[in-house]
Parts: C-alpha cells; structure tokens; sequence
C-alpha cells in the first residue's frame, strides 16, 4: 500500500540508486545510444527532489505529480517523458487505489501509449510489464527482466537505428527501471 | 577536450545567453527557459507560429532561424537531448498569436514525446497545435521495426518554406497540408570525418582513424552504414549522390533544391569543393539546380564531414517560400 | 591530413568554380582569372569598384562578401599566398565603372606587393586607384623593425563600411578618407587551440599539445606571443580583452562594434559562450556594444580558435555603415 | 655579357636547381616563416618556362619581360614581385648594357624599391647587393653571402614578426638566390 511516507522514501532511494549508477547507465548508453541515460535519470531525480521539496503537507495524488512534473520538465531525453507519463498515471490512479500492483500498472500503460513500445522492444516496457504482471514482486522477477533485454533486438528507441547492433546489450532504461523497483521492494511498508 | 567554455554543465544557459546578448535585434529569450522568440513582435501579429527546437548542438539550428519570415521561435535543450514539455510549451505560448501554431520537430522519440506533451500541455490551454515530423535522413531505413528515418538538415528548409508561408497568412491548416506534402521530397545523406564531443562527456561519440570516414553519420554521433579510408570529393558525392538516387531516383526534368551543410569543424573550402564535384555530378544526370545553400546550418558541435540535401520541388511555391526573404542570424 | 578534396594543388579553382555555381545570384568568375564579381552589374554603375582579396583559406573572406553594398570584387590567390597581379589587375579593371576603384589590402609582403603592382598596372590604363593597409592584429606590435601589425579579421568591418559608402555614391576621396579615419579605431588579438593544415603542404602549421592554446596566432599560424594550457572561456575573454585594453584603453563612454570571429573549426556553441562571457566583461567597465557579430568570418582553413575585434565607433556615421543592407554571401 | 642564348640557358638552370631544392626552400621557410618558399618559386619558374616557350625569336629585352611576367604571375608571394621586379628593370635596362654586373645592379635597386628592404634586414636583398657589388663573382662570394643571413634579425618579410627568434636560421630568399647566382656562374659566356 503506497502512501504519503513510503513513496517519499522508495523516491529518495532511487534518487541514491541513480547517483550512484550515474555513469554505469551512461555506459550501458553509449553502444546502443547516445550515452545520456545516467546524466539524464540524474538530472530528473535531482528536479524530483526539489519538487517534493517544494510540497507542503501533500497528499498521494499532489505527491505523484510532483514526481512526475519533477521528471517530465528536466530530463528532455526520451526517458522523461515515459518516466513522467507513468507516475502522472499513478496520479490519476492513486484516488481509487493505492495497491502498488495497480499504481505500476497504469504506469505501464501510460508509457506504452507514450511511446508505443510493446513488449519484446528492448526498452524499459520489458522491465515494468514483467514487474506489473507478476504475482510476487522480488528481486529475481527484476533481475530477471533486466538479463532477459540483452539478446532482444531494439524496435523502438535510438537503439532501434542499429538494427541487429543492438542485440547483446543491457537496454539502459530497462537497467534503471530494474533500479526503481528494486528500491520500491527495499521501502518498507509498500508491498 | 580542448572546448572554449566554462562549466560543462553550464553550456547551453550561457550559449543561450550570449546568442540572445549578441543579436537583440532578432531574438530574446523567453523568461524562465531556454527558449527564444522573435524580438520583432510586430512580425507575429495576425500570423501562425512556427515553432522548432531540439537538442542543442547543432547551431545554428534552431534558435539562428528566429526571425520575420521563417521562426517565431525555438526550444534548445540540453546537448544532444529533446527540451522538457514545459520549455516547449512556454515557447507555444509566447508564439501563438490566435491563429494557432505549427510545431516542427526532428524524428527521434525523445523529441517526439516532449514535444507531444507540451502539445497536449497547450491544447488544455485552447491554442490550436500540428506539427510535423521531420525524417529526412535515408542512412537509416524507414520501416516498421525502428523509430524510423532521422531528422537532420532538412529541417531547416523545412523551416524556411512553412516560416515563409506563415509570413505571407497561411492558415495552421494549410502550412500542414503544405509541410506534409513537402516532407517525402527532402532527403539527406551524411560523410563525417570525426566526432563530436558532448561536453559534459567530454569524449569523443566515436573514433575514426586518421585516414577513415564514415558514411550515414546521423548529428548525434549515430553510427552510420559504412567505414572506408577517405576518398577524394569526387568519389564521396558519387557515393551520397548514389545513396540517394536509391532511395528516391532522381530525376532530369525535376527542379532541385540543394543544401549541402558542414557539420562543425568541417572549412568552407571543403564545403566549396564538394559543391563544385556535386554540381558537375549532378549535370551529368542533367540536374541543375534552382536553389541552393552552402554552410554550416546544422551541425554536431565539433564533428568534421558534410551532410547532403536534396529537396525535390514537385511543386513550384516551395521555391518561392525558399527564397523569400527573411531576417534571422543564420539563413 | 583528412580532408573533403581532390588534388591539393587545385583547392584554389575548384573552390573559386565551387562557390560561383553555388551562388550566381551574386558572383561570378572574371573570365581567365581565381578572381570573382558581382553577378548583379546594376548594382555596380556609377559606384566606386571596391575589390579586396589575399590568399585563399580565409572562407568565406574574401568572396563571400562580394554583393551589393560590400565588395565589387575579390581575388583569391592560392592557400594562404598573396594573389598574382595580372589577376587583382584584371578584378581591379572589371570593378571600375568610371570613378575609380578601392583597394582592401591585409598587411602582409606579399599582398602589399602584389597589390602596389597591380595598381601600376591599372594607373597605366588611366583607373584611379587608392588603398588602405589593414593592420589590426595588435598581437604584433608596429615597430620600425618589423614588415609592422598583421591584417586580420577586422579587415571584414573595413569591407562593410566601405562598401556601404560605396553603394551610397561616396567618391574615392571619400571612401579612401573613411578607410584611414577608421583604421587606427580597428583592433584584434586571437586565440588559437590548433593549427591549419595546408593541403599542399600536408601537415599542420604547428601544434599545441591537447590541454595548450596559444594567444595571438596570426591567421596564417604566425606564432603567437605567449603559450599555456587551456583556460575557461571567462579566462580568455580576460586575457584578450587586457590585451586590447593595454593597447588602446577602453573608455565607458565610447559605443564599440564587436566582431567574434570562429577561426575555423570552432563551433558555433563555444562561440556563443565566449560572447556571453565578452558581454559581461564588458558590461563591468560600462561598456554596451551598439554592434555585434558573431560566426566564422575570417577562418583560417580548419584551425580552432577565436578573434576577437573591437572597432570604436568615434565617428557615429560608422554604425550606419555597419548596418546598412548587404546582399551577399557571407554577411 | 648576357645575350638571349645565355639568359635561357641561366633561367633553365635556376629553374632545375629550384626543382632540386623544393622542398628545403619550403622547410627554411617553415621555422621563420609560412612554409612556402620552395612551392611559390617552383610555380614561378614553371611560369618563366612556360613564357619562354611563347616567345619565337625574341630580343633580349622581351625576354627579360617574359621572365618577369612569368614570375609575377605565378608566385603571388612576397618573392613574387620582388624577383619580377628585379628582372623587369633588368629588361628595361638591357637595351643599353649587356653586363651581368650592370643588370644585376638595377635588379637590385628594383628589389630594394619594391621591397623597401635594405642590406641587413635578412632578406635576399643580403645575397643581391654582395653579388652586384663584388669586383669578381665567385661560388664563394655567393656562399658567404647566405651564410652571413644565418645570424641577421629579420626586419622585414614574414620572418620579422618572429623578433629575436628568426635568429639562427638561413634566410630563404636569400638561399634561392643564391641559386640564381651559382645558375649564372655556371652558364657559361655570362661573366
Ligand atoms: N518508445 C519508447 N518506449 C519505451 N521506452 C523507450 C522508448 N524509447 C526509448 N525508451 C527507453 O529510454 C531509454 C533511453 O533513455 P535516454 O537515454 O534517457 O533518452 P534518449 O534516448 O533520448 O537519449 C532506452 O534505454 C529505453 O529503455
Ligand atoms: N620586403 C622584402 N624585401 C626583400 N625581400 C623580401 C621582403 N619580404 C620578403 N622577402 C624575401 O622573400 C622571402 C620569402 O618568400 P616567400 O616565402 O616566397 O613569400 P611569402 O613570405 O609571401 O610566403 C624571404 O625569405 C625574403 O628573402
Ligand atoms: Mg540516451
Ligand atoms: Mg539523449
Ligand atoms: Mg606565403
Ligand atoms: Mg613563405
């Protein structure tokens, strides 16, 4: 059950997880793209700290959208506005439920209609369907996701333009949603 | 690295800055962002805005095409990264005059998305939003399994005919139809000699030999189709001009517009030379063209080569919206 | 060497035909000759010709400031050497419409020679002829032990100014007299952060380690007067604002044109940051330029670097020139 | 005494020592100046021949003409219009005397006119006016007169922007015509 405290804390610990795997994601970016996915998810996490900051006593819904807002207006790169569109969903969402299960599958759909990826693209979507679809969240379940976007040929994203190139490379979008839900399982309280 | 700047965090503030300080006359910035707007708001009233921005990198593209007749303004991200939704959409508002605005956006899916939230961002504000999708690099196929052709330096000529038609009243409606029906006709083929160097980087994007070149570069260090030692300026327009007459033949009875554009590092006399081998190649299919551009338009930083551009002006207003006159920075 | 040519020792006339069927609407070759004109001879009637010129390299000095309002003509000796004078002779002889002709020559032996030849030629043939010497690189200090100060970038604000006089129906006398009020109010001092390479020499003019730059390079890779590594663009402004400042104090009250000329493979970006970090530096002593310029003017082939002019503006008639309409190439 | 026979056959000479030492006329000129020396008076003397083949019986004053135009509209740099100089006033002067020593007097004054140079000022000027003054041509003569430019601070030309530092190299104007005058020497029937 997602509340006020806990998606605080999930937040600041994937904000931790992304400065301290800035310049791996980077890397991961640089073969099959542009080499900007770290120095992006760091620039969109900062903006997520100074727009929670910003909140005064919120409640869950003004909580997501500042999460969002803070992703959405400073990352630029095309994971901004997929990142962004998945907790705006939550935002949306969360006034009905806050089973987390339920928050991250609105998510999923937001930014398969943001970026009309689907599954088997080689993008973060292979991260967040497997995550949203399963019965028990846990490690293996992430770790798993993340392995399993090595060997996909990408079919959306500037990975795509490599064509067969891409394959036999961590997407690194998958890599940092891997980052986002392994902190959600370390807060405790949500799941 | 050996950059003329200070922090590379701060390059595109300070770059934004010392365009907007230099050059009053065109542009200004839109307070609070890294957008940019026309100074000469008398040139806006009663006309569509036509929008355009990026990542920045590639100057003088976008913002160096503010100006009467062709930008109202333009967005500049971070290096090589799509603006934010809220940059777009502050620079949608300032532009919109009440007959809406035309938003042109180079095809790569961080742009596509950002722009397409701000679009969303402005139509909950009433103003009237299209835009069109630039992809007019052939290095990379068209298909069903990638994000589709690049947007590269087509986009400037595809915003010199719609900021010509916006002068002259088109309506949003009809600088669509007018950029749809243009956008098959442009295509474009790059050489690069080097790399650029994202400052905050602070490494090459790739690495190329002392005697090697690259064909089908795209302007943020994407890689290309092939690697072959450098060749004479004959024989790279023979292989771009070939390239392109793949992908859509070219034709002796056409009319052509040409922009041949440097890359960065790349001198003029290189430029000069390759135009000088290209219009004799081009005479030997019997194409002269009627309108033609040579220079550093839409660049990669530092990056070293030439990128080639066909325009084919099935339809004979486009080379009046070309030559229209403007008055920006760079056209 | 890595460059888009064919043989090096046809750089020169590939270029020169390069950029004439690039752009006919506004130059064209002088038959026989590496000098081009203006395309649009109305333009030239009853005006006094002015013709300017020096090595190639410089793109897109000289030729692209050719048009009206600017220069009637220009010649393009081979890369970085003086043209001959049969060819400035027979640009002189094309650009004289009755009431004489303007010579802009950079301060260098051989052009000065040159030149001074080809006017013999032309007084012999009844063409009234009269010059200046640019000499604003200050880096050099005039003395009478030296060929005295090089000709650098400031040499385009000369053309600007003589040219719109010109086109305004100025005399020789007038035009000459303008040249030699402005000339002492005209200053520049460069940084350089690699060398040209000449095609036909093959390798670079010098090199600086990856962290060095060096101030004053001349644009032909002079040295300089001073090595170090590599500052911030804040620091650079400083050095080369001291420099021009210790050469002729700056004073609040005085309105400046500023031109920030890229050397060649320097992008745009850093050029722009520079500005900002000018601007500033300048609004700290007080001073606003009324005029301001920033893009790659006068290059030298693929060298990275920036020059930095300061024109004071102590007559006011020379903003109007400045600003007054052009239609050429380059501008 | 210079005839039309002996001319040719001097400028042929100077232009196949020009085609020997090319390239160390362009490396004397790369320390102290834009390394081009050996590449402009190769060009010239391309021109020269290329002039001389167009002449059919000419006297020896159309000759020195030819010669002159061949190198000034060719070289473009600074040696350009002084070595054309030279040999224009030889050609208006050699309706009245035939003399080496008398032509080389005026092509010098002619250099030193159009160049604004005087003895000292390490240019070729410092090979000419030895030469033209000496009681008897000689190899050695010619030789010292180079050498003595080693020490000299350039004074005008590209190199006196260097000040101090031009010291300690050759002058390479003043080699090339060291070549003209060893040419001349070497052709017999001039001296
Ligand atoms: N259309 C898309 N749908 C879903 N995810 C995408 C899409 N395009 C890109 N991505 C994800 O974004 C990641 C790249 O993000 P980033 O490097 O920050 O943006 P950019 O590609 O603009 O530089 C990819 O690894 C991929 O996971
Ligand atoms: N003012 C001058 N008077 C006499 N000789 C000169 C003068 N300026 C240059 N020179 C000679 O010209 C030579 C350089 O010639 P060159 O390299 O062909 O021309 P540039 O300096 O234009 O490249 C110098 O070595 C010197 O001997
Ligand atoms: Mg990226
Ligand atoms: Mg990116
Ligand atoms: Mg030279
Ligand atoms: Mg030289």
């Amino acid at each position: 059950m997602l509340t006020v405290e806990n998606t605080q804390k999930w937040l600041n610990n994937f904000y931790q997880k992304i400065e301290e795997h800035k310049d791996y994601l980077s890397e991961l970016d640089t073969p099959i793209g542009d080499g900007d996915h770290g120095n992006n998810m760091m620039r969109g996490m900062v903006g997520v700290k100074e727009s929670m900051a910003r909140l005064q006593n919120p409640d869950l819904q003004a909580l997501f959208k500042a999460i969002a807002m803070g992703l959405i207006s400073k990352v630029g790169g095309a994971s901004g506005p997929l990142y962004g569109t998945a907790f705006l969903e939550m935002a949306k969402k969360c006034t009905e439920t806050q089973a987390a299960a339920d928050l991250i599958l609105v998510g999923l759909a937001g930014i398969k209609k943001r970026g009309g990826a689907t599954e088997g693209d080689k993008t973060m979507v292979d991260v967040w369907s497997p995550v949203a679809h399963s019965s028990q969240l846990t490690t293996e379940v992430i770790a798993a996701a993340v392995a399993a976007t090595k060997d996909m040929q990408a079919k959306k994203g500037r990975a795509s333009y490599l064509g067969e190139r891409s394959i036999g490379h961590l997407d690194p979008g998958a890599v940092s949603s891997g980052y986002l839900f392994t902190a959600l399982i370390e807060t405790e309280g949500i799941l | 690295m050996k950059k003329i700047i200070n922090e590379p965090q701060n390059v595109v503030s300070e770059m934004v800055d010392g365009l907007v300080r230099s050059y009053p006359q065109y542009l200004e910035k839109i307070p609070d962002t890294e957008a940019m707007i026309r100074s000469d708001s008398a040139s806006m009233k009663g006309k569509v805005g036509i929008v355009s921005g990026g990542g920045s990198g590639h100057e003088p593209s976008h913002a160096g095409f503010i100006g009467k007749g062709m930008l109202t303004a333009a967005v500049a991200g971070q290096v090589f990264t799509s603006p934010t939704p809220d940059q777009i959409y502050a620079a949608i508002k300032a532009a919109d005059q009440g007959r809406g605005v035309f938003l042109v956006i180079k095809n790569y899916s961080g742009d596509v998305m950002n722009f397409d939230m701000a679009k969303d961002l402005a139509e909950l504000d009433d103003i009237k939003v299209k835009s069109i999708i630039v992809n007019d690099d052939i290095a990379v196929e068209d298909s069903l399994y990638t994000q589709g052709r690049r947007g590269v330096a087509g986009t400037v000529l595809m915003h010199k005919i719609v900021g010509a038609a916006a002068d002259q009243g088109a309506s949003l409606a009809e600088i669509e139809t007018l950029a749809e029906k243009a956008l098959p006709h442009i295509s474009t083929i790059a050489v690069a000699l080097s790399a650029a160097t994202v400052p905050e980087v602070g490494k090459p994007g790739f690495t190329l030999a002392d005697d090697e070149i690259e064909y089908g570069v795209g302007i943020h260090s994407e890689p290309g189709y092939r690697r072959e030692k450098i060749k004479t300026s004959q024989k790279l327009v023979t292989e771009l001009l070939d390239k392109l007459d793949q992908n859509q033949p070219l034709q002796a009875d056409h009319q052509y517009a040409v922009l041949v554009n440097g890359m960065g590092a790349t001198p003029l006399m290189e430029q000069y030379i390759f135009s000088h081998d290209l219009l004799d190649q081009l005479a030997a299919k019997n194409i002269k063209p009627v309108f033609m551009k040579v220079g550093n338009y839409m660049t990669s930083i530092e990056m070293a080569g030439i990128s080639l551009t066909l325009f084919d002006l099935v339809d004979s207003e486009w080379l009046k919206y070309l030559t229209y006159p403007v008055e920006t920075v760079a056209w």
